[in-house]
């Protein structure tokens, strides 16, 4: 049995916004889990209802083998890291660290301990003494995470933790939850809309879209694998190419691929380093954009398909205007349904 | 140049936004006090007649004449106990009601504007209503407590200064409320969320974030309101008179003194002595709540 | 948490009755006559007709009764309430003006001094009337300003600056700088962004401050009663001229007054529900 | 054509902060210059200096020729884009992007601020939503109305605040291209502010790279990440980012941790060095010294192997068809020509 479940959840606010659509998911016991999906898609309503900060109009939560549906938020043992930290401004770094321990049985002199030992882990020991306000973003964060983690609560529930920041700190603070999360094994649900992030921290991405689950599966599966449309376009940087195609006797125009699919229009999907430029390759585009990123160069294209974006080395740069042919990785070519964008093949 | 910062021109632009009313404000109150303080060397009176100098006579009046010092000191008193009490009773009656508030519920909307009107009536003339509430004899208020079998108190001559306290927390209360229910309301949710996560209990939750986040509005509105109850006088006007013993506040016997005996000298050497002492409290309030600010590491 | 709950409720229940008793018996008593108003049974049933020692026939007498002049006052009510309008509106006008174009100085400037300049604001409220009330009458009566409608609205708006200044003062810190910032690199000057952008954006504030002005000048008692005898004399003079009549106070006139002239604050107030709560900050929490 | 900004010895101080300290800036007249920073590096202060936000305590703004300073925002007729948007919310998107023309200045007839507006909505494909109250739109359409306040008036310069900043990951990159497109098709020079490396190196024409106040290399994107002038730079620029590795020279060869890991070149620094090797440039076969595989990261088109090289932790981005697995040992190596040598002074 896993140690989190999901069963059914549905969330519905009294204005009618249908948030979270019925979604299940199992969680084990340490997994860090990152729930991935642009604003509005239900990923915050889902996390929040795990805290117990949402009542769940429908569906269950399972806890450790408990159903927690109902419980309120105290009585679930989870640890939460707020988007904007959510720390307390008339509380010293050390008070907001000790808080949560006051609510438990342990000695003065152990909450002393566990508290400089978070802190030293985070690296914040020199900043104990200072008030929320007078630090930098980054540095609130750490502290936020810290006390989520200072009680050792049975699961991590964070959300955004690293969206205010700027990349250098999100670097920083990524790596530094990752460790926490290692060195804990404490169960982890993770909410963002940065595909990279949730790339680089998950065990298994949860894709959501309107209220519903996408996909769910380890960052490979969901990148190289999307079970639709929504989930290829959202996941990678930049998404999977969309390229509108027709089958006619078992093979697909406009690329010329033999396909195991009955005749009709389809979308075909392609990573961007699956693009090749060929001269002799079935399309032409005129470059619009040639975004040059240091390690390679992303070339945007207009094609009578549409705008594709091809994944190049670093090497020497394309004019607005050019013209380009280009062929496919014939292997790495994935069909949808035009409808639903459902996967086809 | 209109709009460069940190040039002459931005400075001039700052003094003709803040300019006219701090020259308003200078106008009406620093000049007028250092008039008061030439006056209250002389032995003016109110019709405007010649006067001359007498130094230091009227403040030795206030601090040593025995009928008048006795006279001036109760009125510092009463104004100290008047106020320390009102001010207390309302603090605590209107942020108790702002906690009982706090979440919405059906009909909150009428019952707010029930409860705000008070503050909206004027003092003078509710003062001189309460004076029918509170009589003796034919008063509802003993004429209910009549009907319940309860004994019926002399309140407007026996608790005379008791009387204005319940006026003045009845129509104050609201406001203290007010404020303290912006105060709640402004208290991001998030750290309440936290809070519940972390599995504090309802008590805790108040004590350490609720009443200290509210505390710096708190304090300022509990210096508003001391300010006015300070200058109490229009209650004292409707209900006792300005001249009635039990309820003299400084500022009914700066009236009585100024415009009932017309010794003006008297009265603004008087005034400058109050002055002197309520500026030093309120320097005094105002440092600890910028001590309370900066503790939290606000600048400001 | 069920032991809170009875706790708040009954915290309401209560003292809701209590603040809201006297306020029935002002309207009860605005309809009676001034025999009824000091009975010795309490006359609680507006019933004309009615055999219970406690009803009353209800009457417009009282109303009526604020059109005559009547002893102890030299006017009819009304043209008191007119006084009470126009300083009232004109202070009250004149404060939030003044104090929003003053918070918006120290809002968005660098001025020297400026704490101790707002330290001094905020003192001004300490100063009791009564204290200074001997040197403005002087200084009126220099220059003809006592008895007018004009040198009271001068005395209500400097009295409620302060209270102006920190209440807009807390709003304007809340507008976002780059409001402003935006309309000046597209080409507006700082006081046509001032008006364009930062009053629009404020006036939730301003009314939350008028409202506590319109009170405060409308209500006001002190200099009322000491500078103004004879024209251009406020509401609550009129009620106390009351007081000084010889058969004894005409109750039913003075709850009908106390009603009317509440009116225009009560509306006013109800209008601006809304933002009256999120208004009386002044600042001291931020989100 | 004169330059359309020139900055010479700029320096400002809040305080006790110092801000900037001589910074000198040319920008041409259509070119989109990147200026690329941490939090608190100055960028947003430079930017505030040109548009007249801010006045320099020293130094000269030259804007087409004119000296600025002096001049208030007004009149300098830049554009300048906030992070945080800075839309009028009980406006329409109309009203917001009709703003900057009704300027007292300008003083345009009505039916020509309608064009220009309904010109600007189309170019950022606003038309459906001009009737709209700005606090009802996403994200990424407020960012858009607020690009369309900046474009309406076709002012010489834009000015942009990392505009993307606030927006999600997904977003900032369609919009990113969208941006530079548009820049090129209005051909208005644009100053360019950003902490975000991606957006700098793929939509400047070129980069200035500012820390602690003071500009310390500008040139070609592919200039700026290639030969990065110190270490400062080569870490502000590239992610994942620049391997640092303290190296000596062991006769012939520099060594970090004991691994020989390059030969000498020409031109290189004597005794010690810093060492830098970006991740795509480190190889995961063909070294002599063995490394653990500390952790892989998925990200899509590539892996990201965290390694533990003789006592240093180090990074390589290599294709995602590579076998590599957490636990593996692997020998990996550098391209000599492609790492970077600073003396380690600097």
């Amino acid at each position: 049995m896993s140690f989190l479940a999901l069963e059914r959840l549905e969330k519905r606010y009294p204005d009618g916004f249908h948030a979270v659509r019925g979604i299940d998911l199992a969680v084990e016991r340490g997994e860090f889990i990152v729930l991935l999906g642009p604003s509005g898609c239900g990923k915050t309503t889902t996390l929040r209802m795990v805290a117990g900060l949402e009542e769940a109009t429908a569906g269950t939560i399972r806890l450790d083998g408990g159903d927690v549906t109902r419980l309120r938020p105290s009585q679930r043992d989870v640890g939460m890291v707020f988007q904007f930290y959510a720390l307390y401004p008339h509380l010293s770094v050390r008070a907001n660290l000790l808080f949560p321990l006051e609510n438990t049985g342990l000695a003065k002199m152990q909450r002393e301990v566990r508290v400089d030992d978070i802190a030293a882990a985070l690296g914040v020991t020199h900043l104990l003494e200072r008030f929320p306000r007078q630090l930098p973003g980054g540095d609130q964060q750490r502290i936020s995470l810290g006390r989520a983690l200072v009680r050792q609560p049975r699961l991590w529930l964070m959300d955004e933790p690293l969206g205010t920041l700027d990349s250098d700190r999100r670097e920083e603070l990524r790596e530094v939850i990752r460790a926490q999360q290692l060195q804990h094994g404490v169960t982890t649900l993770y909410v963002t809309h940065d595909q990279e992030e949730a790339m680089t921290l998950a065990d298994r991405i949860v894709v959501m879209d309107q209220g519903v689950i996408r996909q769910a599966g380890t960052p490979s599966e969901v990148y190289e694998s999307p079970a639709d449309l929504f989930t290829a376009a959202f996941v990678g940087s930049p998404g999977m190419n969309r390229i509108d195609g027709l089958v006619t006797g078992g093979v697909c125009a406009p690329l010329g691929l033999p396909v195991a699919l009955p005749d009709g229009p389809v979308v075909l999907g392609v990573r961007p380093e699956y693009l090749h430029p060929d001269d002799a390759g079935p399309l032409r585009g005129v470059v619009v954009m040639d975004e040059y990123l240091g390690a390679w160069r992303n070339l945007h294209l207009d094609c009578p398909c549409g705008r594709l974006v091809m994944r190049l080395p670093p090497g020497a740069a394309h004019r607005p205007g050019d013209a380009v042919g280009l062929r496919v990785d014939p292997a790495h070519v994935l069909c949808f349904a035009p409808g639903d964008g459902r996967r086809l093949a | 140049m209109a709009g460069m910062p940190g040039t002459g021109g931005t400075r001039m632009l700052a003094w003709s936004f803040v300019g006219p009313a701090l020259l308003l404000l200078i106008a009406f109150n620093l000049f007028p006090l250092a008039w008061n303080i030439v006056l209250s060397f002389t032995n003016a009176d109110l019709s405007g007649g010649t006067w001359e100098w007498v130094g230091g006579r009227n403040y030795a009046t206030i601090f040593s004449d025995k009928s008048f010092a006795a006279k001036y000191g109760a009125a510092l008193r009463t104004t100290a106990l008047f106020t320390v009490l009102a001010v207390a009773i309302e603090l605590a009656l209107g942020f108790a009601l702002a906690l009982a508030l706090r979440r919405d519920f059906r009909g909150k909307t009428p019952l707010l504007a029930v409860l705000l009107l008070p503050m909206m009536l004027s003092p003078a003339v509710m003062g001189l209503f309460w004076n029918l509430i509170l009589e003796g004899t034919y008063g509802p208020l003993n004429q209910i407590l009549g009907l319940a079998g309860l004994s019926q108190p002399a309140w407007r001559t026996e608790f005379k200064l008791l009387c204005l306290l319940l006026v003045d927390v009845w129509m104050w209360t609201p406001f203290m409320m007010l404020i303290a229910l912006a105060g709640l309301n402004a208290i991001p949710a998030q750290l309440y969320e936290a809070a519940e996560i972390d599995r504090t209990p309802a008590w805790r939750v108040f004590a350490r974030i609720t009443l200290p986040l509210c505390a710096p509005l708190l304090g300022l509105a509990v210096l508003l309101r001391a300010t006015d109850a300070l200058k109490q006088f229009d209650l004292v006007m409707a209900i006792t008179g300005p001249n009635d013993q039990a309820t003299q506040t400084v500022s009914a016997l700066l009236y009585q003194t100024t415009f009932a005996n017309q010794k003006v000298g008297l009265g603004a050497a008087y005034a400058i002595v109050v002055l002197v002492g309520v500026i030093a409290v309120a320097t005094l309030f105002t440092r600890y709540l910028d001590w309370m600010a900066a503790r939290q590491g606000r600048e400001g | 948490m069920r032991g809170l709950a009875v706790l708040r409720w009954s915290l309401l229940g209560v003292y809701a009755a209590l603040a809201a008793a006297p306020l029935l018996l002002l309207l009860l008593t605005s309809f009676k006559s001034p025999a009824d108003a000091t009975s010795l049974d309490l006359k609680v049933l507006p019933l004309a007709g009615s055999a219970s020692p406690h009803a009353f026939a209800p009457t417009l007498d009282g109303y009526a009764g604020l059109a005559g002049g009547g002893e102890g006052t030299a006017q009819p009510f009304w043209s008191y309430f007119l006084s009470s309008a126009i300083i009232g509106v004109c202070s009250t006008i004149a404060a939030v003006a003044l104090g929003t174009c003053c918070a918006y100085g120290f809002s968005r400037f660098r001025i020297a001094g400026a704490k101790d300049w707002l330290f001094f604001i905020l003192s001004t409220r300490f100063m009791p009337p009564l204290a200074v009330v001997a040197p403005v009458l002087v200084m009126y009566r220099q220059m003809e300003l006592q008895n007018t409608h004009l040198g009271l609205i001068l005395l209500y708006t400097v009295f409620n600056l302060s209270l102006a200044v920190w209440l807009m003062k807390g709003f304007i810190d809340e507008i976002p700088k780059a409001y402003e910032e935006a309309a000046l690199v597209d080409g507006y000057s700082r006081i046509q962004a001032f008006v364009r952008i930062i009053v629009p954006q404020a006036r939730t504030g301003m009314a939350v401050t008028a409202v506590f002005c319109l009170i405060a000048a409308w209500n006001e008692y002190g200099f009322a009663l000491t500078l103004n005898n004879q024209r251009g004399v406020t509401v609550p003079v009129y009620f106390a001229g009351l007081q000084g009549n010889i058969s004894g106070v005409p109750w039913p006139q003075v709850a009908a007054g106390v009603l009317v002239s509440v009116l225009p604050i009560m509306v006013f107030t109800l209008l601006i529900r809304r933002h009256l709560l999120r208004g009386v900050t002044f600042g001291t929490i931020k989100q | 054509m004169s330059a359309a900004l020139a900055i010479r010895g700029l320096t400002k101080r809040f305080g006790a902060v110092q801000a900037l300290t001589g910074v000198d800036l040319d920008l041409a007249a259509d070119e989109l210059l990147v200026l690329l920073g941490p939090t608190g590096a100055g960028k947003t202060t430079l930017l505030r200096c040109i548009a007249g936000l801010e006045a320099p305590d020293a130094g000269s703004i030259t804007l087409g020729g004119v000296d600025a300073v002096g001049l208030s925002p007004a009149q300098r007729d830049v554009a300048l884009v906030f992070q945080n948007f800075s839309l009028y919310p009980d406006w329409t998107v109309g009203e917001n992007i009709a703003f900057p023309l009704r300027a007292p200045g300008r003083a345009m007839g009505a039916d020509a601020i309608r064009e220009r507006v309904a010109w600007a909505a189309r170019m950022l494909r606003l038309t459906d939503y001009l009737d709209r109250p700005a606090s009802r739109l996403s994200g990424g359409q407020m960012q858009r109305v607020a690009i369309g306040r900046a474009i309406v008036r076709r002012p010489r310069l834009f000015l942009m605040d990392e505009p993307l900043t606030n927006l999600d990951a997904k977003l900032r990159e369609s919009l990113r291209v969208e941006l530079a497109v548009l820049r090129r098709e209005l051909k208005t020079p644009m100053l360019y502010v950003t902490h975000d490396q991606a957006e700098a190196l793929s939509m400047g024409d070129r980069v200035a790279v500012l820390d602690g106040g003071r500009i310390l290399q500008q040139g070609e994107p592919r200039a700026v990440y290639e030969r990065p002038v110190s270490p400062a730079v080569a870490r502000l620029v590239g992610l994942p980012r620049i391997n640092l590795l303290p190296a000596e020279d062991a006769g012939g060869g520099w060594t970090a941790g004991g691994v020989a890991i390059v030969p000498r070149a020409a031109g290189d620094p004597a005794g010690r060095c810093l060492l830098g090797i970006r991740p795509e440039d480190l190889r995961l076969a063909g070294g002599s010294a063995p490394a653990e595989v500390q952790l892989v990261e998925h990200l899509g088109a590539a892996l990201l192997v965290t390694l533990r090289w003789a006592g240093m932790q180090v990074q390589a981005l290599v294709g995602k068809d590579a076998a590599v697995r957490r636990g593996d040992t692997v020998h990996p190596a550098a391209d000599p020509g492609r790492t970077h040598r600073w003396s380690a002074a600097d």
